[in-house]
């Protein structure tokens, strides 16, 4: 599908923020000032936007402990999320979720999620209501090649093949469950989508560091689900950048890998190769982009610097207490 | 007021719901029942036919028969909660909570707090929960105490057709997430429920069964009829007691049992649980804390030894409270220091 | 494969015993003897049989809540069962588990099992012990239709694929997970060895009310996974005569379904038709042992009846107490 | 004796049983990692580093490897355990206990029950616990109450690392399931352990870490240190107290309780979980009944509150009971009618 310019400007910017949103807490993790376990997602940030930007916020989703790129690209708010991360009273969550719970429901966003497979079903119950809506909404997941092993991802699968729902799980298959191949996990030759497959499922697949294989692949699965067809699957090939977590050593990575994906499966050096190359915006464009990007996060890291520290009250709030 | 089944305030109180609000959909395995059968849907209605008519009236889409994948099916309505509608789910046997706690304990509990309260989720578990049919290790267990203890969930143990309806109502128009645990021994049950159809009983509010000054008996769901039982007995003997049926765990009404405590003085909690880190030692402790100078003997707990639930008929009696042993105790903590 | 006379008698005989068991508790359960729930396994013995032929004491089984078909073949005492359901102190488990917990773990009998979906994990661990043992022996799940959709069973197939355990799954598709039908729950127009299929697992398909093949398709199987190929599955489509538990309606039944299956796919009928048609057996020697179960059968109900009744000091027994 | 981390008293500990014994075998996700990778396995040796060294040496079918299916996991060790081998399965963090808990609850703690004895199950789920990380809701639980309250279970919960190899090795020969807590603040601890191979401490016996004639502080895990801390700020200002770590919260060892109780009239309980149907109100409400007759003030618990565990620093802190905290409760039971 040929895309407007703007709506080229725009995914790239999502990127970009994606991308800097992660090489900037990469930096400041150093520090100590962030608390608890974060999971960065760069590397992987043309499978979120290239999915998200074919949704409204009508459409849910349900995402993973390396939400940050699933969160952002739905479109939550850079610096909610940032002072989230920071573990502010002005977050998104008010400083109680954190990195892993980051969620902002009213633009769809049903929560990243600290438990690998937890999602999936929580997202077939937002495709069964929007079933029952009857607007043409779909819900989508994002699970790791390792969720895909936990009982409750063959569960959702299943029950939303049964149930007909609008439903859509994307795999991002990054190769890894912390420190685990996925050769030795996903213990067989065939794929992921080949479980959906299965399960009855419509399945696709494409190159994950590919913005337009993603963006096609969505749009064209999107379709389907949207027309009612029932729910699909679509295995997305990609790489992560950094550890698992913050504070990996990755002795897990063969000698030169990271070098070698950085070089040769960043989704955004092939967006901008792709894009210059076929004329459709120039570098400078997108060096702009760069710019007022970088200086977002950078806005962003400061304000949630000065935002308002949570208080031992607050511990009490936003849930139902009685003893 | 009209006289009905335990099981039928249930399917009746659901079913009103339905109809007053679009959003309340019901999912669990077999609550259609038939599904792909040759018979066709509705043939159960629930296996213990508390969903009868549903599908009819309100079609697949509000009544979602479900495979057996009771993480998918809380998990659901995890989702279903948070975007909009009021889910029901059944859970066939309180034991399955076994196959589904996370989304219980960690998703639906968690959403509001971890989401730093922009998100409701009014979400409904019902769990058929109890021993009474022999049903062994696996299907009869009362993890009331369990689920009590997980924050973020609001419990609910209703005793009487009556308390079904008005607290299943509550629950349904609820925000926050609710175990309703219906004691499948108690199905049968009659009793006169009120006509009215915005009939609700607020949560946190005990029930005082029997009343009497010299001992407080607190019990819940299949227990609160032992405690009766007891008390009637003791009744006879001229010993009179407090029986509260604590309809709610969570919250719980503290001043209602406090208050008793204070005029009594001896305390006997019943609990179809095994005693450790239980329901039972939690109000042993609330009083022992919150009512000590009122206490004129130990705090009793009848509860069932801490094994699992044994399967034979002999064993099975042994091993849940009855009335005898509840009067046992009583007379014990009244023998204390007297 | 070619089977004795002794073979055959042996696989008639084990059958009968779980059609007389069973037909006879489905009599004795309406009289409010009997305590408990309790699932009836009659028209699904080819399977139990043609499967546990092939297995030695030292070749685990795990079962299902339609347990009794499974621990008859696979050797546990029926007297020693029939008082188990009744809840004697003298029952294979003391009275403690009842019928839907009947054990022998001397057998290879690690339990039938409340719980759906539970047993096949279970049955990881004990194919996993057999590994590491290095003596050549296997251990085999029963699951039914109903359980290949809970979380757990998913979990355990890809399991034992990842650790090239010596299991074999067999699925019973009954058509029914208590009232609902396997086209509705299995939401696919795929099969359920499909499933299995999709994780890289070796799969087989059966008729099975037909003994031979189920025994031949057993065989089959069984000589991959002891070669140490890894782990299999094996889906046999039968029927179950009776409700899914005994006070069961059947409302969900086709009209003369009941019938026809009992007339058209009687695994017993179809085994003596077999057998005597190619003159393996004579129909007297078949009548025989038709005569002796009914008595051992009758024994065992006499004996159940008899058998001493556990005390309220039992209850303490057999687990570990501290309070 | 050697002075060693909490984490590598478990590693030596494992490490050394499963040469003594070829049926230990150890399960999990990441216990060796790196497998199908470039790297190769052992790149990890267990994501709290408690399993480094265990492939090289005992081999990929003796140190599974696991995808990640917790209730696999558990269930794969059950099987294992009633085939006779001795399981040691890690669950990375105890809050996934909601994924695989009808392995543990309904499958592993029952068999030898509902088997009518004819078993055994020496199963261990190795449980990494508790909060101090900023984990946030889902990663920091103490779900040690709930799991005592499983009839079957024997549950552990070390505070030093000579306890974690005594009462670890303890576990893996018994023939009993054993839940095994591990507090990850803890991993870093130092302290000495005895170089005894068979060094083993039975369960059920309480360690008396600090003694004093004026209250009884009990605590388990992480909790203990916490206690301590509050008894020697408590002790410059001339008041004693009794620390008793529980070390397993079942079998409890209810005698070192209430001996101390008897003497000192007066108790306070730390515990790491909410406060509802908890260990900390198991332990008042056995006070309450086996040392009424004692007691001078009603037994007090310190935890945190009815919530989930909050993210933010500030937040966790205040969630989390604390020295000042339980100086605080223990000055509150002195002044208690004196
Ligand atoms: C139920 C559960 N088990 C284990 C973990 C620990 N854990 C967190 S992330 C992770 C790996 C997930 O791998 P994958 O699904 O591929 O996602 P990725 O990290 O690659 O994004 C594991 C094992 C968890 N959080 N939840
Ligand atoms: C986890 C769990 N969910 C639900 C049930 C209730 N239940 C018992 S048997 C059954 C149907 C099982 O169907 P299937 O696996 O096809 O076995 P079949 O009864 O046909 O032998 C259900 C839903 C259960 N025992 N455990
Ligand atoms: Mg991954
Ligand atoms: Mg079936």
């Amino acid at each position: 599908m040929q895309l407007s310019r703007d709506d080229l400007l725009q995914a790239y910017r999502r990127m970009k923020i994606i991308r800097e949103f992660e090489e900037r807490l990469h930096e400041e993790i150093q520090t100590g000032e962030i608390a608890g376990f974060t999971h960065l997602y760069c590397g992987q940030e043309a499978v979120a936007v290239g999915v998200c930007e074919n949704l409204t916020d009508d459409d849910k989703l349900v995402s993973t402990h390396r939400g940050h790129g699933h969160c952002l690209a739905k479109g939550c708010d850079v610096s909610g999320m940032m002072k989230e991360i920071w573990g502010s009273r002005e977050g998104l969550c008010k400083g109680k979720g954190g990195s892993m719970h980051i969620a902002d429901v009213d633009k769809g966003m049903l929560g990243a999620n600290g438990i690998v497979g937890a999602g999936a079903p929580i997202m077939v119950g937002a495709a069964l209501a929007a079933k029952l809506n009857g607007k043409g909404n779909v819900a989508v997941s994002f699970s790791g090649d390792g969720a895909c092993n936990q009982g409750t991802t063959f569960e959702a699968m299943n029950m939303a093949v049964v149930t007909k729902a609008p439903a859509i799980f994307v795999f991002e298959n990054n190769h890894y469950s912390e420190h685990t191949g996925v050769e030795y996990a996903v213990g067989t030759e065939k794929d992921i989508a080949s479980r959906a497959e299965a399960f009855g499922m419509k399945v696709a697949r494409a190159d994950g560091t590919d913005f337009f294989a993603v963006h096609d692949t969505m749009r064209e699965i999107l379709e389907y689900v949207r027309a009612g067809n029932g729910p699909a699957a679509i295995e997305f090939d990609t790489e992560r950048f950094f550890g698992h977590f913050e504070g990996d050593p990755q002795r897990y990575r063969g000698k030169g890998e990271l070098d070698r994906i950085r070089e040769e499966r960043d989704c955004l050096k092939k967006f901008r190769e792709s894009v210059t190359g076929a004329k459709l915006l120039e570098g400078a464009d997108l060096d702009k982009v760069d710019e007022e990007v970088l200086a977002q996060i950078e806005q962003a890291v400061q304000d949630a610097r000065s935002a308002a520290r949570p208080t031992a009250e607050d511990v009490l709030e936003d849930v139902y207490i009685s003893y | 007021m009209a006289r009905v089944m335990y099981r039928d305030a249930v399917r009746d109180t659901i079913f009103k719901e339905m109809q007053r609000d679009e959003n309340v959909v019901v999912l669990g395995e077999d609550v259609v029942g038939g599904m792909g059968t040759a018979g066709g849907p509705e043939a159960i209605g629930g296996i213990w036919s508390t969903s009868g008519g549903f599908y009819e009236a309100f079609g697949p889409d509000r009544v979602i028969d479900t495979p057996i994948s009771e993480s998918a099916i809380v998990g659901a309505a995890g989702g279903l909660a948070l975007s909009g509608k009021r889910p029901i789910a059944e859970l066939m046997f309180a034991d399955f909570i076994g196959v589904c706690l996370d989304q219980i304990w960690n998703q639906i509990a968690k959403f509001r707090y971890m989401f730093g309260g922009k998100t409701k989720c009014p979400a409904i578990i019902r769990c058929i929960y109890g021993a009474g049919y022999n049903a062994a290790a696996q299907h009869s267990q009362a993890p009331t105490g369990i689920l009590t203890s997980m924050p973020g969930l609001k419990v609910v143990v209703p005793s009487t057709p009556a308390d079904v309806a008005g607290l299943l109502r509550q629950a349904i128009r609820d925000d926050d997430p609710v175990i309703f645990m219906e004691h499948k021994a108690l199905y049968g049950l009659k009793g006169e429920v009120p006509d009215d159809d915005d009939y609700t009983i607020p949560f946190g509010h005990a029930r005082l069964c029997r009343a009497g000054e010299d001992v407080t008996i607190l019990a819940s769901g299949m227990m609160v009829g032992m405690a009766e039982k007891a008390a009637d007995k003791l009744a006879e003997d001229g010993v009179g007691a407090d029986v509260i049926d604590l309809r709610t765990t969570s919250p719980l009404d503290e001043e209602a049992i406090l208050d008793s405590v204070e005029v009594t003085g001896r305390v006997v909690v019943v609990d179809e649980a095994p005693p450790r880190c239980s329901l039972a030692t939690d109000l042993c402790a609330l009083v022992a804390e919150k009512a000590f100078a009122s206490l004129k003997a130990p705090p009793v707990a009848v509860t069932p030894p801490h094994t699992p639930v044994p399967f034979a008929r002999e064993l099975e009696g042994a091993y849940l409270p009855n009335p005898d042993k509840i009067e046992a105790a009583v007379r014990k903590v009244l023998a204390y220091n007297s």
